[in-house]
């Protein structure tokens, strides 16, 4: 089992049973984003607010398996209030996370160190690389605030 | 039960022996995809190591033994089926899903037009939903429903009003998700009192009970291997003689032509029409080996042991978990086969399956390629426990100690 | 040749220790399909005794086990033609012939209209002509013909007029009758300076030459796992991602799609678009294997190899027979391949591969499932020998002594 | 070499060789039917002249195997003068022949004995039955023949 607590550590238990921000925001003004898993069924809507190049608030709607729904939470702490290059930052470092261990599956990639101290609680997902299938769980928020920036962007 | 003993089965399964994360396997998936017996394996390995060869046209030895083989297991699947017209009867695709192509476009697209009906239900997989609508796109047909009942049954409260216009009805013979098992017959003939015919999935039924399309009186069988202890590659579809010699072809190329010329081309006849290029000979092979092992089980000893586990299966979980588990199927095992679906109150289904990966269990957590029906009982997914001939009632012991921890863990 | 050895081969593929009428078999059937090795049979049996299950879609050891070996023989097809795009545009089919159903009911039907050409060659197989007549039907396209030279190459004399209108070229790498290889890269540069696109058969040339189809700038590539000491059941369609991202899907059913609703679907994207229903799993293991046993070979050697004994072949058969035995295809080895179809005068092919199988010898007679070509040289049937990895200069010397012994027969 | 011997007797080499009965009628008022075997890409064409219930001239053309070639010029001989009745005993005779070891294959056919004095040289194509791809070869010219009666007889 000791696998399995590495996967569901108590702060994603946490977060899945007290999810944090979620809710609506208007929109427009607010930025509405959705995504999707066609395997899985897991649904997230992101709802951003940006003020003058400022993440200024950001909820979150859905369902899906706590793995998803923890990430969901837990990024949306990590990138509430902060600036949206650093947004994209903290988006970079998550990927990276989340890929280290894809490389043992895909001999092509280049593993890449993440200094989990750096990040925070988001580290607590660490344990989702060493079970591949539930890596698109926890990227699917994450995919969904990228695209919603992008659309921000082209707006 | 006479002679069906599911340990012998078992210890026939070469992927029972397998160790997950320190614990021997407990395989709960059959509905997904059945283990293969030892024989069926072996069925191709000596295939290849012996007497691969393509099929038809020569006359050396090994390609006359490779054309035995794969015409041999027509025959077997022709029986196994009760195929009235025999092995004429029975063409080759690569699985259930094709033979659903197969029907819609070959069948559906020469004798279905604007404003005839298909009447599906609300518990099809999608290998039955998507070649319709597919259809529909092309050809303006109306696809219908039947519902499905609170209690997990077709909703037959309506079928007159259902049955109109409706050219041809498509339904499965047991749900994937439920376990419900339909009433086919009566449905064949309802169907046919208004001049509409049938097409049955087996993709569930063919490896569980005892497949008669004679009796069932239905005009449309399909079915994979994979599901039946056979190998993936290859599946079956079946009709009567008479409607498979006026189907249109539906994939060309070698093997289904009689004549082509720089101008044009015309077909060959019976089944061959509807295989076109190097059939999946080694899996024939295989899915006449299954054949042979099923009979040898009996399909009438092996759904009464399925019947068994599935009633134990229904009675422990409710005494053990009550309303923390609902099965998301029928209660009992009336009508019902050997899949059970569960909604595990606060526990997502994706957490329970991997909660069970870690004591060996494999179960499905999703949709099964079923959307509408989970739309219809507002669920984005359950799990699914799916037992086969090889099947112990320990199997269940250790589904549910894994539930047990699974409901703990999130508790 | 560095380490190539064919008799290393040879001791690999269990089917070479067959007797047949009381001596070893002689194989020159590659052509029709090859004998796979026992690292391909045994990828197969390892795979249903130990990860057997379905992909996709579930979280178990085994699915994950399974998922990474069918996605993984996506990789190495993806690597073994040299893939632009990689593992994504990979997409796994029944054989070569849906392969180019596929192509001509998606891509086709999508992009050709009345009017719009194809352009085949009169040596194509039916695989390769046979969707176009049947897709002619349905759109009103017209489908034209390379025209084929008395010796046995691609007329291009008048390319310009014949590529007037042609929106596609799909032609052979190398005709699995005359063992012509034909001149792709070139003719992909002409397709493209006339704004057409070109899909290639590879079905002959992927087990007998290396194959970099970013090299050869084409836009389509079809070939059989069968073909290439892999498993039957499984073949491959490439094109590039971008051209596949915009191609409807081709057959419908679970796995291929996005959503199902009571009132419609959306698609997935990427090959499993193209992938409904379970896919050939075993297969697929099976093929990734044959990829690394051909990798190990070195296409290079295995063509070399086989230059070697064609070359050997056509030599002596013109020695020993003079004009009683004639070769229906190109005289000498210059961009030919080992495939060697025989005209023997006043002996029927079928009585030719009659007698050869009371030597072991294991040839096709008939018409090679590409009569236009046939039609083009007057023949009702030809011999055909072919020759693969594991074949020696023993195999020829057993078919020369076969055909003077069939010659004696009937004289 | 025995069963290649037993398949290629020295009746059937020599009516490959000089196949009797070999040529045209004119059609009307001859009766005109072809035969094709798609696999192996055998063709015959049979034209029989029938009068007053007799099978009073037959022609063959067409090409294939030296057993398909045999068997039509075998066929001609057996059937040429007689009456329409027992031309079709002769078909029934031959079918049986031709599907004694058949059932070998397929187990679910009775064997059924032919007598083989009965049917004279046609006896001599007994051997194509232990090579079961020929036999569609040999039946060729019969079931033209017989498809040919049956077009008198709707006539
Ligand atoms: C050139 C060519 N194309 C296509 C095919 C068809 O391959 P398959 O029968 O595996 O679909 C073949 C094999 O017979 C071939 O030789
Ligand atoms: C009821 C039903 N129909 C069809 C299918 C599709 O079978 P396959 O994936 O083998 O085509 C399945 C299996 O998933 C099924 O359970």
């Amino acid at each position: 089992m000791e696998n399995l607590d590495n996967l569901y550590r108590e702060i994603i238990l946490d977060h899945y049973r007290s999810p944090r921000n979620r809710g609506e925001l208007p929109s427009p003004p607010a930025i509405r984003t959705e995504g999707f898993n066609p395997l899985c069924g897991d649904e997230i809507v992101v709802y951003l607010d940006v003020e003058e190049g400022v993440l200024a608030n950001i909820k979150l709607t859905g369902h899906g398996c706590s793995i998803s729904q923890a990430s969901s939470s837990l990024m949306s702490s990590a990138v509430k209030g902060k600036t949206i290059e650093q947004v994209r930052d903290v988006i970079t470092t998550f990927k990276q996370l989340m890929t280290v261990h894809e490389s043992t599956l895909q001999p092509s990639g280049e593993p890449v160190k993440v200094d989990l101290r750096a990040i925070g609680e988001l580290a607590a997902l660490a344990g989702v690389v060493k079970f591949p299938v539930r890596i698109k769980c926890a990227m699917l928020a994450w995919n969904t605030l990228s695209q919603g920036l992008d659309e921000l962007g082209s707006a | 039960m006479s002679s069906f003993d599911a340990r012998r089965v078992r210890a026939d399964t070469p992927a029972l022996a397998r160790i997950i994360n320190g614990q021997r396997i407990t395989y709960l998936d059959s509905g997904a995809t059945s283990l293969p017996p030892r024989a069926v394996i072996e069925a191709m390995s000596r295939y290849y190591e012996l007497r691969h060869a393509n099929v038809h046209r020569s006359v050396f030895q090994t390609a006359s033994e490779a054309t035995a083989t794969y015409e041999g297991a027509r025959e077997s699947v022709a029986h196994f089926i009760n195929a009235p017209g025999g092995a004429g009867e029975v063409v080759f695709t690569k699985n259930t899903t094709e033979s659903f192509n197969l029907l819609a476009k070959s069948w559906g697209e020469a004798n279905l037009s604007e404003g005839d009906v298909v009447l599906l239900s609300e518990m099809e997989h999608h290998a039955n939903i998507v070649p319709w609508f597919m259809l529909r796109e092309r050809t303006g047909i109306e696809v219908r429903f039947i519902p499905v009942t609170d209690d997990f049954r077709l909703d037959l409260s309506s079928v007159d009003e259902l049955m109109e216009d409706v050219k041809l009805v498509s339904v499965t013979a047991m749900s994937n998700v439920l376990g419900t098992i339909n009433p086919v017959k009566e449905l064949a003939a309802t169907a046919h009192a208004h001049g509409a015919l049938i097409a049955v999935d087996g993709a569930q039924s063919v490896a569980h009970d005892v497949t008669d399309v004679a009796d069932l009186d239905i005009d449309f069988f399909a079915f994979s291997a994979h599901k039946m202890l056979g190998p993936t590659g290859i599946g079956v579809f079946w009709t009567r003689a008479e409607i498979l010699d006026a189907m249109p072809p539906f994939l060309g190329g070698g093997g289904m032509i009689a004549d082509v010329r720089l101008d044009g081309y015309s077909c060959a006849g019976g089944p061959t029409r509807f295989e076109a290029g190097t059939p999946p000979i080694a899996e024939a092979a295989g899915l006449g080996a299954a054949v042979r092992y099923l009979e040898g089980l009996g399909m009438a000893n092996v759904a009464e042991h399925e019947r068994a586990l599935t009633g134990d299966a229904l009675t422990r979980l409710g005494l053990e978990f009550e309303d923390r588990v609902r099965v998301i199927g029928p209660a009992d095992t009336t009508h019902r086969g050997g899949v059970i679906s569960l909604d595990v109150e606060g526990v997502h289904p994706h957490d329970v399956a991997q909660v069970l990966d870690q004591f060996g269990v494999c179960v499905r957590p999703g949709h099964h390629c079923a959307k509408p029906l989970m739309r219809r009982f507002s669920l984005p997914a359950t799990v699914r426990a799916s037992y086969g001939p090889y099947s112990l009632v320990r199997d269940t012991d250790v589904l549910i100690e894994g539930l047990r921890h699974a409901i703990e863990m999130f508790a």
